[in-house]
């Protein structure tokens, strides 16, 4: 297993991901694409601002590609994350995962950004009209 | 002893900044962390839940922290 | 629901899908894309061939989408399908998926590329060095 | 009646091209006509399983056939 794991300040580039995993011993690839809304609750999102803690981060994503691993037969998986301030449209994560079978990819990459979620010590800050949030999705 | 700790998201400003320094006694827990931190910054106690990280690893409460632990509050994370 | 449904004999455009599907309103893509693998069952593949029943495989992918749509809380799904010739690592499936949240988004792709294997009529020809044959995955 | 068949894949290389015209009397269901194809070209019945599409949607064997009716043979699909 071949794993690109990756924190940056800097747009990602959905193509440069697509083309990372892609391989032709592989059969089916599944990309997630997490994009900033433009509203929360209703509530117009003027931009948002993400805060690493960078080293433990990175350490994170490595288990979490490594369980995802062990679970599915799975041959080449990327993980990007941005981190700093991110204008609405633009992309936080993508998550690439590349398979033999399709029904491996669909689960590794549904299981990352899963726990992704839950584990991984990053950080997304609301900034509206009038004030900014910390936002705390997985209480 | 004396423990550096880091603290990110709505932790950094609870603590008013990046990390604060803390007065421990030797083989002090987590538990006896978080306890003395809550204290101090009660704030904390608002928050549904926040871990702490032991050298880049998520601790235990019973987990015993040392000197030179790179220490760091771990609010409800909100990536992806 | 917004939709775009195309079977095309030229090389498909990831980028393109995921620029169309994308959306401030949206908050995860889910994108599956399909590859043309160097081997089957051990067996070293020269290139493949797609043939498509035109009309009716695009009128099974509109029923597909819509099906997708009533199911999962989806905001724009994209199809696109390769025809005629196509060379080891080249692409002969790209669905796109945007929804609000995440699970919609996987959810609906993956139901779409489970639904076109089974009922949209296009057959896949492989072609080896000794020979070719008709793909028949389900029988 | 006097019926256009359209053939993909696999039924393309029985029938020998891409489309062949059978003879039918009225009212024939698709059931009559995959009993008269079968017997025409036996190798259909070594296929898994077949469809066939009556003006492009898949039909059940006892739908009836027309004149104009656009009519398909569809072998295992397999794209993706």
């Amino acid at each position: 297993m071949n794993k690109q794991i990756k924190l940056s300040v800097s747009t990602l580039n959905v193509m440069e991901c697509v083309d990372w995993v892609m391989s032709p011993e592989c059969g089916g690839i599944d990309v997630f694409i997490g994009t900033v809304r433009n509203a929360t609750k209703g509530k117009t999102v003027v931009r948002l601002e993400f805060e690493a803690y960078e080293k433990m981060a990175i350490s994170e994503l490595e288990k979490i590609a490594d369980q995802a691993s062990i679970k599915w037969p799975v041959q080449k998986m990327l993980i990007h994350h941005r981190t700093g301030v991110l204008q609405i449209g633009e992309i936080p994560v993508i998550i690439a995962v590349a398979a033999a079978h399709r029904h491996a990819a669909f689960e590794a990459c549904r299981y990352i950004i899963d726990t992704l979620k839950q584990t991984v010590p990053i950080w997304k800050k609301e900034i509206f009209e009038d004030g900014e949030v910390w936002v705390a999705v997985h209480p | 002893m004396k423990v550096n700790i880091l603290a990110f998201g709505i932790a950094k400003d609870i603590f008013g900044g990046p990390a604060i320094d803390v007065e421990l006694f030797n083989d002090a827990t987590v538990f006896n962390l978080k306890f003395l931190l809550e204290k101090q910054y009660p704030q904390l106690k608002k928050l549904a839940t926040y871990m702490v990280a032991v050298n880049n690893e998520y601790a235990l409460d019973g987990d015993t922290v040392h000197e030179r632990d790179e220490i760091a509050i771990i609010p409800p994370v909100s990536g992806g």
